[in-house]
């Protein structure tokens, strides 16, 4: 298990070394890190390079990866860097209550590209990355479930 | 006040409990303390789920979307009807302040374990209670009185700024919208409109004053039908989101004696301006100087009753029963003195680092604090959530001698309990009892605007420590069959050669 | 009283915890909640135990059998070294008495979280601290002042018939006999000192004369080094097997304010016999006439202290640590007043159906009682039982405003609490919160002896309910891959089916 | 599935007709009945014809049997009465105080054969039925595990 580099938010991590891991409960993924001075719960969950450590209630995803996993990654990235097409979904059921924009808009990242209201409160739809907007897949006051297709950004 | 003053505690027998989730059971605990069968009902999302059988017997009530099922009052009857239910209990939210459920639970001869629906209907009209209050000799937030529409806008020369639009048939925080100029009031009205239409069935908006710095201070009053009403003391609920409470508190580190009494005269004046029976929550707004301003009246079991519970050694839900029953107030109840002190933190599927927005997922591990002075309402399971319905996945509630002690508790408690899965606000609360203003005690609705934000950056201390639990996760992982936490551990003996050698491990 | 009066809180970093199971876990929260770093130590048996996990640190001191690990008095000491402890908490049994291990800790220049080596030696012989607690005007039962041997018998005309032989080094019901004929004695002299040698390394014997009917009262004192003494109430310990507690309540409901006042006056008469500071009790039993007789004094932490916690609001734990870091006693301990009802009962893996003699085996699934005022201190896992060590699994306890609501709560929460795989005292309790003689307050010592016996006969309704339960859970298991219940539900889908089935099967 | 019988210590028992059982949680076996007037978790642990119920604390053992068990139960209990050899083991660890019996003696069922401490109580050990004692594997004084042999009954 030699050559594991960990990134966590893009950034290269060396892990804490001075700090010791203890499994509590194995199969649930929970564990105890100390210093020897002080203590704390990590949940710690995930499989092959993606993993999600909590603690004090902060859930980071960090990346595990071997080189092999590590040059695919890079491949990926740089594909979707020249803009392979995106679509976007739902992430919770909702009602579309506005569309922001039109087919064929240019529209940078993070620019809105439309409203729902879902969990009695309304959430902006960001674009991921620069683009031009595709087939627009719902209207203004359609409800949508969860994973339906919102918009194609070109 | 009620037609039903004949009722004796042995008129209720069975109660259906009209709501989900940790309420739910909360209410049908109290029933089987009292003897009484609990009847749950479910929406298709909740056929499994732990309301369901915390209860005596279960009906499915529709589909999932709360309009079909928790809102359908003639599924809900239905299912009463079948079970032979003799009372329904609402809970929070949902229906529990709809005057027409509560009159259509009486006209189907049963009691209603609420407050009348005139009542309701008096007090669900935010505006029209913010004038019955002002007419008793309570204070009110300064502001207008009159509904704005869009002729009568509201001048920001007589209401001040900034100013808050609040909907008339609101609450929960929807509904409503800080304007800081006169230029964004046109848009700020039409969207609070909007957002109180969709939400209410009713767009009515009325403007107050923004009191700020300023303290969400209530009081929970708890009358019978007899004309009794005690004072079961007041709850500080400062910290907000979205105008929605995250933290309340038992007693407010913010109120001395005199002005506790001065706020349990306006919670009785406001009170008797409607008849009144059963649990309810008179709120506020207390600002730098300790002046108090009547906000709004509750007259329902409030989320945070638990605080209160905490410190008076009352049961609530119990009592709410036994007066719907038409049982008397007694001595216990009307002079109970509150003890310690008692924190409640929310504890919700939601991303504080994302504006608090609520998260999907599924709950991979639960583990809930326990031990001394910890009560944790929870409806939880390992599982995927039900996005339908509100994201409040528990309520941990500390008590001890006192506020530090009860601080100490809580960061304990935080520290113990475990969501795995997805995000939680749990990063929220445990960040919290750390800051020198909670410590304190002193802080105000602004807490988190103006020292939350958008949540501190990830410290490298805690991300070096990340690394290190990632990485034994996965070698730990590659000795499972398929190298993921999904399977169960491997073999005992394995995982315990595994802990000794860890504890070996140890320096020294 | 202690070399150490310059001890500050701050003196106290790291704790070591000389103990398992669900008190080691209590005293680790209460060490976090004050800031103090924690250290568990563990047997072989125990390296996956809860109180390892509960810790912030945690050593190995030897193999399973208790004299090789928890009594292991040089290991402790070594991985307290090892450890950096500063001072050391004995929980409850083990150590906690052991005048020797209280010494060496000293002598280790560590904070001994307990009484005086002398107070323990002092005490640790019932029959020294009878003689003292008579000569401080603390009525004793009637019976013989002197130790007896072979030689010395007991004369029944002195002491009376029936009479009760005890161990001088005794406690915890072991080395005792109930003698009920002169002819008996011999038998039950040998018996009851061979049993006390055994157990305490010590075989001598006093006699007292038997109280029947007699309740079991105890008071519960906390004392610091400045010569502050604190009563925090009484507990009434009657239901008793094998002279050991199943239940414990506080207040007693055989003890009104005079002779409230009268306990607590003998109780600080007989602390006051001894240098003490920490937590301790004094037991009386209490005769039909209200009398009250001393029994013997606890210097150390007991078994049922959570109810005392419950009814007065104190965490008495987090003051032990205190007392030992030289703090003094402030009001809100000296003046506490208790409110409300509490009542613990003790989950023992013991089959009541035979004797309440432990029983072996594997944990198979547990459910603790959960929601507003109940507290489950617990080290329960699912798996297989540690018999090496005390059979004690849980301590369910409950608070409620007054009696009555404290045993309906109970009734609930006993029947929300489920442990599979083996036979525990649930099944005990379950029946005696129902039985007019608890309910109503008035039982004794006797109550199990006479009122259970062997164990109600099974019922033939309970007999057809469980043919139908296992008819169904063959029925159901056939459709799962091994006909068993061993795996995880074949799949949600399936079993939501089967909930949607059985809850549409209802009549109506 | 049809055609089994139900036997509650060694009784023929209906099943409660009029109550209705529903799984709560069927990996853990456990269930809630109720008759539309009352209700109580059951706690139902088992495999094949061995089930064991638990109803407000009590734990039941309970054989549910096709035809073809219970007769293959019925030859088996035949065989016992017939009296073959019987082997006493420890079900606890513990020490053994005494011995009460000698190789050769004649004991009924349910006197007592030796008494072994264990969990800080005497137990007494008893013949499961009529016989003679054969041999005898522990002396007192004598620590044993769980499961060790202690006397054997012809």
């Amino acid at each position: 298990m030699a050559g594991l580099t960990v990134t966590v938010a893009g950034a290269h991590v060396e892990p804490a070394g001075e700090w010791r891991l203890e499994w509590l409960d194995r199969r649930r993924g929970i564990a105890r890190l100390s210093d020897g001075q002080h203590s704390l719960l990590a949940l710690v969950e995930g499989s092959g390079s993606e993993w999600f450590v909590t603690l004090h209630g902060r859930r980071t995803p960090v990346a595990v990866m071997s080189w092999r996993e590590r040059t695919l990654a890079e491949a990926r990235a740089a594909a979707a860097g020249e803009g392979g097409p995106v679509e976007i979904r739902a992430t919770l059921p909702g009602l579309v209550v506005a569309i922001k924009v039109e087919a064929g808009a240019q529209v940078a990242a993070g620019d809105a590209l439309l409203t729902i209201e879902a969990m009695k409160m309304q959430n902006e739809v960001r674009a991921p990355r620069d683009g031009t907007v595709g087939q627009i897949a719902v209207e203004a006051g359609q409800p949508v479930a969860a994973g339906v297709l919102l918009l194609r950004l070109e | 006040m009620s037609v039903r003053k004949d009722i004796t505690p042995s008129a209720i027998r069975r109660i259906l409990v009209a709501n989900r989730g940790e309420i739910a059971i909360r209410v049908m605990r109290a029933c089987r303390e009292l003897g009484i069968f609990s009847i749950a009902v479910f929406s298709d999302a909740d056929a499994l789920a732990p309301h369901v059988a915390a209860a005596d017997m279960a009906q499915r009530i529709g589909p999932p979307a709360p309009a079909d099922s928790y809102l359908n009052v003639p599924a809900i009857l239905d299912a009463a009807r079948r079970c032979g239910a003799d009372a329904i209990h609402p809970g929070y939210g949902f229906l529990s302040e709809n005057p027409g459920f509560a009159r259509a639970v009486q006209e189907a001869g049963l009691v209603w374990i609420g407050p009348p629906p005139e009542t309701q209907e008096a007090l669900g009209n935010k505006l029209a209670a913010r004038r019955a209050a002002s007419e008793a000799g309570v204070p009110v937030v300064p502001g207008l009185l009159v509904p704005l529409d869009a002729q009568v806008t509201p001048d920001p020369a007589v209401v001040g700024l900034p100013m808050m639009l609040k909907a008339a048939a609101g609450g929960g925080g929807r509904g409503m919208r800080l304007v800081h100029t006169a230029a964004e009031l046109p848009d700020a009205m039409r969207a609070a409109s909007r957002e109180a239409r969709s939400a209410f069935g009713d767009g009515t908006l009325y403007a107050e004053r923004v009191i700020s710095p300023a303290r969400h201070v209530e009081v929970q009053l708890l009358g019978d039908r007899h004309g009794n009403l005690a004072c079961l003391g007041e709850r500080d609920c400062s910290v907000q989101r979205r105008h929605q409470k995250l933290v309340e508190e038992t007693p407010s580190p913010a109120v001395d004696g005199t002005l506790r009494a001065a706020l349990f005269d306006s919670a009785r004046r406001v009170a008797g301006t409607v008849a009144f029976h059963n649990a309810a929550t008179v709120e506020f707004l207390v600002d730098g100087e300790g002046h108090h301003y009547f906000l709004e009246m509750n007259t329902r079991l409030q989320v945070e009753h638990g605080v209160t519970e905490l410190a008076t050694g009352l049961d609530i839900v119990a009592w709410q029963i036994r007066v719907a029953a038409g049982e008397r107030l007694d001595a216990s109840v009307l002079d109970v003195q509150p003890r310690g002190h008692a924190i409640e933190v929310r504890i919700y599927a939601e991303d504080p680092w994302d504006a608090f927005r609520p998260v999907a997922g599924t709950i991979t591990a639960w583990q809930p604090a326990e031990g001394p002075g910890i009560r944790m309402d929870h409806a939880v399971v390992e599982g995927p959530l039900t996005p339908e319905y509100d994201p409040l996945l528990a309520k941990l509630m500390v008590h001890a001698q006192d506020r530090p002690a009860a601080v100490d508790r809580l960061r304990r408690a935080l520290d113990e309990t475990l969501v795995g899965g997805l995000q939680t606000d749990l990063g929220f609360h445990r960040w919290l009892v750390d800051q020198p203003e909670f410590v304190s005690g002193d802080y105000h609705t602004g807490l988190i605007g103006e020292r939350w934000g958008d949540g501190p950056a990830l410290a490298s201390d805690e991300t070096r420590l990340s690394a290190l639990a990632a990485v034994e996760g996965r070698r730990s992982a590659a000795a499972t069959r398929d190298g993921a936490w999904a399977q169960p551990e491997a073999t005992t003996p394995w995982s315990r050669t595994g802990r000794q050698e860890a504890v070996r491990r140890w320096p020294g």
